[in-house]
C-alpha cells in the first residue's frame, strides 16, 4: 500500500545511522516514493476537479475519507524522504567536521575501519548521490567561514579533553612534511616522533600517525 | 514527537486493528481487495500514520464532539492484548518484547493517549523499570566489549527503548573503564 | 553532527574538570611565576607548600619538580571510616559531601565571607558577585580539606594521584585496596536507584554522588526517568486534569484527545 | 551588609577574585550547562567567550614571542603556558560545538522567534541560517522539487505533528544546588517538593530545572 516504499526508505536511514560508514544512496526508491507523493497529488486534483469546485466534505463522506487517505499518504512519504536525506547529511556533516573532503568521500567506507590509504579505493562508485556532493561541498564551504571565526582555537580539533600536550607517535604511511612552531617535521612511514599533539591530531584521525602509550 | 525522529517514524508504521465506520469503495485496496471497494465494518489492519487522523477526524458536520462521527474506529493492537498485559504484570521479564513489536513502548504511549487505560499504563510503567535494572545488570556483564545487544535470552528480547538504554549502560560501563586504564598512562 | 557526544558529561570530561580541583604541593626546586590565562602560579620555594591546580600539579610531579600533599580523607583511616558509614550507619544513601567551606576563593589572601553566612537563602545574588562556587572550584583536595567526606571528585583526584604520585600517598596499597571497596559499595546504591525511579521522578535527591558514578550512569538513568514519563505521560495529565478540577476524567468517549477540533479543522480541505 | 560588600559595590574589580580566575570559572559552568541541557542556552551577553577567546589570542603571540627553536623538553614554563593554552581551547572548541550541535537539530526552531533567535551569537545565527538554506535546497534538488509548491514548505505544523522539532523541555537533567533551597518537579504519579541543601545533586525536569539555574541557585552536572 503507499507508504510502504517510504518505510523502506526509513529502515535504510536506520541501519545507516548504525554504521561507521555511509552505505550508497538509494537511488530508485527514492525516485519510486518521489513518484508515488506525485501520482497521489495528481489524484487529489483529479478529485478536486471532478466536484468542479462544488465539494461538500460532509455531503460525500467516502470522497472526503479517500481523500483524507490520499493526503495522510502524501505528507507520511514526504516525511520519510526528508528523514532519510536528512539521516545522511547528518552523517555527512560529520564527515566533514573530521576533515574529510569530496575526494575522501567514496573511499570512506575502507578507512574508518582498517586506517588503510584514502587513495587507495578510487576504483569504488560514489556512495553520494551528484546533490549530496553538492551539499558536501557547500557545507563544507560554510564549515570554514564558521570556523573562521574561531581561528584560534582550531574548531574542528579534538573533543577528548587534552592530556599530554607532547606526545610520541608513530607513522603509519608517508604523509610529507607538516610546519610545527619548532619548525617542519617530514612524517616518512615507522619513524618516531615527539611532538606536539595539536599540530598532528588531524593526522592521526586519518590514520597517518598512530600515538604511542 | 519528533519529526524526523526515525524511531518515531518506524512506529508511526506499527499496525492497528480497525474498522471504517462507512463504505468506501475507492479504498478496497487497504483490505488487498481493489475491485470490490470497503465495506463498512470490515476489519483492517492500517498503520498508525494513517489510522489515528482517520479516527479523530470527523467525517460530519457537528460543532458538538459528542455526535461527531470518525471515518473509522481503532482496537488495541495484539502487542497490547490483555494477554501480554497480565504476562506483563506476572513477570517483567519473562516476556519477549521484541517478539510482540520492536517499538513495544513507543507504541504503548501512542495508545495510552488515544485509549483511558490506566492499568495498562502502571503495569507498562512497572515493567519498562523492572526490566531496566535487568538491562543494566547485563550491560555491566557485557563489559568493554562493543558486542552490544547480542546476546540470547533477556537481551535478544529487548525493544528499541530498552536497546537504546542496554547501550547507554554498556556505553557509560565501558567509557568508565577506558578512563580508569587511561589514568595510568 | 558538529558534536558526537551524549548529553552529559563523559567520563574523559569529568576527569579534564577533576584537574582543575586544587591541590597542594611541595616544591622540590624553585620556580618562578607563570603568567596563565587564569592567572599567575605562586612563585615555588622549596619546602614553601602552595596550591595548584591538579594539571599543573602533575606536570610538576611528572618532572620531579614538586611533590604532592594528598588531602585527609584520600588516608587509609578517613577512607575505612566513610566505608564504615557508607555500609553500617547508613546503608541506603552515599555519605555525606563535604560540609561547606568557610571561604569562597580557598585561596590565600583577603578573607571574605562565604556568601551563604550573609545572605537569606531564597535571595539571588546580585550581577557583578562572583559565582558562586562549587567543584571543582573549592577547595576540597587540598592539603587542609577535611578527612571523612568524601568530595565531588574523590575517585577521579584518587585516580590521578595513585597514577602519577604513587610515592606521595601512604599506604598506597592500602588505599588502592580501600578505593575499589568503596567503589563497590557506592555502585550498587547507584543501581537500586533506578527502582526509586518507577514513579515518574519529581525531584530525586542523590546527596554526596560522585562526578565519576555519575558520568557512568548519567545516560542510563536520564533514559529511565525519560521513558516512565512519556509512558506515564497519560496518567500524568488525567492526575493534572482531576487535581485542577476536583474530579472529572480528560477523556470523553473513546479516542478522544486535547487537540480533537484542531486537527479535525486543519486536515479538512 | 559588611565592608566586603561595601567595597565591592564603589570599585566592581575589587570582588574577591581576579577577573582570570572567575572568567574560567565562568566558562567552566557555562560549558557543563550547554553539555547537560536539553536546549541551546543564552549566548553569555557579559563578553565572556570574546575575552576569554581574545585572552587565548594574546597567550598565542606569548607563546610564538617565547618560541624559537628550542627543544621543548627545555622550557618548563613554556610547556605549562601551552598545556594551559590547549585546555582552554578544549573549552571553547567544546563549547562552541556543543551549541552548534544544538542549533543544527532544531534550527528552524531557533529561529522561529526573535526570543529564541536572541540566544544565538551574530556568527551562529548566521551559520544556522545559512545551514538551514542548504538543507532545504538540497532536499529541493534531491526530491521535494518535484512535489506540489504547498508541499515543498519544512515548516508546516498543521496535523497532528509539526515539521518544526522542538527540543524536549522535559527531559531530565542534574542539578547541584548552590545554596539552600525549595526544590519542587512534576513527577507522574505526585509532584516532588523538597527542602534541598548545598550541595545536594538532583535529578529533576529541565523545565523544573531551569529557574533554579537562571537564578544562580543551581547549576548543572
Amino acid at each position: 500500500m503507499y507508504g510502504d516504499l517510504g518505510n523502506k526508505l526509513v529502515h535504510h536511514a536506520k541501519r545507516a545511522q548504525n554504521l561507521a560508514h555511509l552505505p550508497p544512496y538509494q537511488t530508485e526508491l527514492v525516485r519510486a516514493v518521489t513518484r508515488e507523493v506525485r501520482d497521489l497529488e495528481k489524484d487529489l486534483a483529479d478529485m478536486l476537479e471532478s466536484f468542479e469546485g462544488g465539494f461538500d466534505p460532509h455531503a460525500d463522506q467516502a470522497k472526503s475519507c479517500t481523500m483524507l487517505v490520499n493526503h495522510l499518504s502524501i505528507r507520511r512519504n514526504k516525511r520519510c524522504l526528508l528523514a532519510y536525506h536528512r539521516t545522511r547529511t547528518d552523517k555527512l556533516e560529520e564527515l566533514v567536521w573530521k576533515g574529510y573532503d569530496l575526494v575522501d568521500l567514496p573511499g570512506q567506507q575502507v578507512s574508518s575501519n582498517s586506517g588503510s590509504n584514502l587513495a587507495a579505493t578510487d576504483t569504488s562508485s560514489s556512495s553520494l548521490s551528484p546533490q549530496e556532493e553538492d551539499y558536501v561541498r557547500q557545507y563544507s564551504d560554510l564549515l570554514a567561514a564558521y570556523k573562521g571565526q574561531w581561528t584560534d582555537i582550531d574548531l574542528t580539533g579534538s573533543l577528548e579533553p587534552p592530556r599530554d600536550l607532547f606526545i610520541d607517535v608513530r607513522v603509519l604511511k608517508d604523509a610529507g612534511e607538516i610546519q610545527t612552531e619548532y619548525g617542519a617535521i617530514t612524517l616518512t612511514k615507522n619513524s618516531q616522533f615527539y611532538v606536539r599533539q595539536g599540530d598532528v591530531e588531524r593526522l592521526i584521525a586519518q590514520g597517518y600517525l598512530q600515538k604511542l602509550g | 514527537m519528533s519529526y524526523y525522529d526515525l524511531d518515531a517514524i518506524l512506529t508511526d508504521a506499527e499496525k492497528v486493528p480497525c474498522k471504517f465506520e462507512l463504505d468506501v469503495p475507492d479504498l478496497g485496496y487497504l483490505d488487498n481487495n481493489p475491485s470490490q471497494g470497503l465495506k463498512a465494518q470490515t476489519p483492517v489492519s492500517l498503520p498508525l500514520w494513517l489510522a489515528e487522523l482517520l479516527a479523530l477526524s470527523s467525517r460530519t458536520q457537528s460543532s458538538n464532539p459528542e455526535d461527531s462521527a470518525p471515518f473509522l474506529t481503532l482496537e488495541m493492537p495484539k502487542a497490547l492484548s490483555n494477554e501480554v498485559v497480565s504476562a506483563l504484570k506476572a513477570d517483567p521479564r519473562a516476556v519477549a518484547l521484541r517478539d510482540q513489536t520492536h517499538n513495544m513502548y513507543g507504541l504503548a504511549t501512542r495508545m495510552l493517549d488515544l485509549f483511558e487505560e490506566p492499568e495498562m499504563c502502571a503495569v507498562l510503567r512497572r515493567t519498562f523499570v523492572t526490566r531496566a535494572a535487568e538491562t543494566a545488570l547485563h550491560a555491566r556483564k557485557a563489559g568493554a566489549t562493543d558486542d552490544v545487544v547480542r546476546g540470547e535470552g533477556f537481551l535478544s528480547g529487548l525493544e528499541e527503548w530498552e536497546r537504546s538504554l542496554f547501550r547507554r549502560a554498556h556505553d557509560g560501563n565501558k567509557a568508565c573503564k577506558e578512563w580508569m586504564e587511561g589514568v595510568k598512562k | 553532527m558538529a558534536l558526537p557526544l551524549p548529553q552529559g558529561l563523559v567520563p574523559t570530561e569529568v576527569a579534564f574538570l577533576c584537574e582543575m580541583e586544587m591541590v597542594t604541593v611541595v616544591p622540590r626546586q624553585r620556580l618562578e611565576s607563570i603568567p596563565l590565562l587564569s592567572g599567575d602560579t605562586p612563585v615555588l620555594r622549596p619546602p614553601h607548600r602552595a596550591p595548584m591546580p591538579l594539571w599543573l600539579a602533575l606536570l610538576l610531579k611528572k618532572q620531579r619538580r614538586a611533590n604532592i600533599v594528598p588531602p585527609a580523607w584520600l588516608h587509609p583511616a578517613s577512607l575505612a571510616d566513610i566505608i564504615h558509614h557508607e555500609t553500617n550507619v547508613d546503608p541506603q544513601a552515599f555519605s555525606p559531601p563535604p560540609p561547606p567551606p568557610t571561604r569562597a576563593d580557598g585561596r590565600t589572601g583577603r578573607a571574605r565571607p562565604f556568601q551563604e553566612n550573609i545572605r537569606s537563602s531564597r535571595e539571588a545574588p546580585k550581577p557583578g558577585d562572583d559565582p558562586r562556587l562549587a567543584p571543582p572550584f573549592l577547595p576540597s583536595c587540598t592539603a587542609d580539606a577535611p578527612g571523612g567526606y568524601l568530595p565531588y571528585h574523590w575517585l577521579e583526584l584518587a585516580e590521578a594521584l595513585l597514577a602519577h604520585a604513587a610515592d606521595d600517598v601512604p599506604a598506597a596499597a592500602e588505599v588502592r585496596s580501600l578505593l575499589r571497596d568503596l567503589q563497590e559499595v557506592r555502585a550498587a546504591k547507584m543501581r537500586g536507584s533506578t527502582q526509586s525511579l518507577e514513579g515518574g521522578g519529581g525531584v530525586v535527591v542523590l546527596r554526596g554522588v560522585g562526578a565519576m558514578e555519575l558520568a557512568e550512569s548519567r545516560a542510563f538513568v536520564l533514559g529511565v526517568v525519560d521513558g516512565v514519563r512519556k509512558l506515564g505521560a497519560s496518567a500524568e495529565a488525567t492526575r493534572r486534569d482531576e487535581e485542577a478540577n476536583g474530579g472529572g476524567g480528560r477523556y470523553g468517549g473513546g479516542g478522544g484527545r486535547g487537540d480533537f477540533e484542531d486537527s479535525d479543522e486543519e486536515m479538512e480541505f | 551588609m559588611d565592608i566586603d560588600d561595601i567595597l565591592r559595590e564603589v570599585d566592581p574589580s575589587s570582588s574577591g577574585l581576579p577577573s582570570e580566575t572567575r572568567d574560567l570559572q565562568s566558562l567552566t559552568r557555562v560549558w557543563v550547562a550547554e553539555r547537560s541541557t536539553p536546549e541551546l542556552l543564552s549566548w553569555p551577553t557579559d563578553g565572556l567567550v570574546e575575552r576569554v577567546n581574545g585572552r587565548i589570542a594574546s597567550q598565542i603571540e606569548r607563546v610564538e614571542a617565547l618560541t624559537g627553536d628550542m627543544d621543548p623538553r627545555s622550557n618548563f614554563a613554556l610547556i605549562v603556558i601551552q598545556t594551559e593554552l590547549e585546555r582552554y581551547k578544549f573549552l571553547v572548541r567544546s563549547y562552541l560545538r556543543a551549541r552548534l550541535a544544538k542549533v543544527d537539530r532544531h534550527a528552524l526552531h531557533y529561529l522561529s522567534t526573535p526570543d529564541l533567535r536572541a540566544r544565538l551569537s551574530p556568527t551562529e545565527l548566521a551559520y544556522a541560517t545559512r545551514h538551514q538554506a542548504l538543507l532545504h535546497n538540497h532536499y529541493l534538488a534531491s526530491f521535494l522539487g518535484s512535489f506540489g509548491p504547498t508541499l515543498q514548505n519544512l515548516n508546516d505544523t498543521s496535523g497532528n505533528i509539526t515539521m518544526i522539532d522542538t527540543p524536549d523541555l522535559e527531559s531530565a537533567v542534574f542539578i547541584r544546588l548552590l545554596r539552600d533551597a525549595r526544590v519542587m518537579g512534576k513527577g507522574v504519579d505526585a509532584d516532588g517538593d523538597v527542602q534541598g541543601r548545598t550541595g545536594d545533586i538532583i535529578i529533576l525536569r529541565w523545565s523544573d530545572a531551569k529557574p533554579l539555574v537562571d537564578t544562580e541557585t543551581a547549576e548543572l552536572v
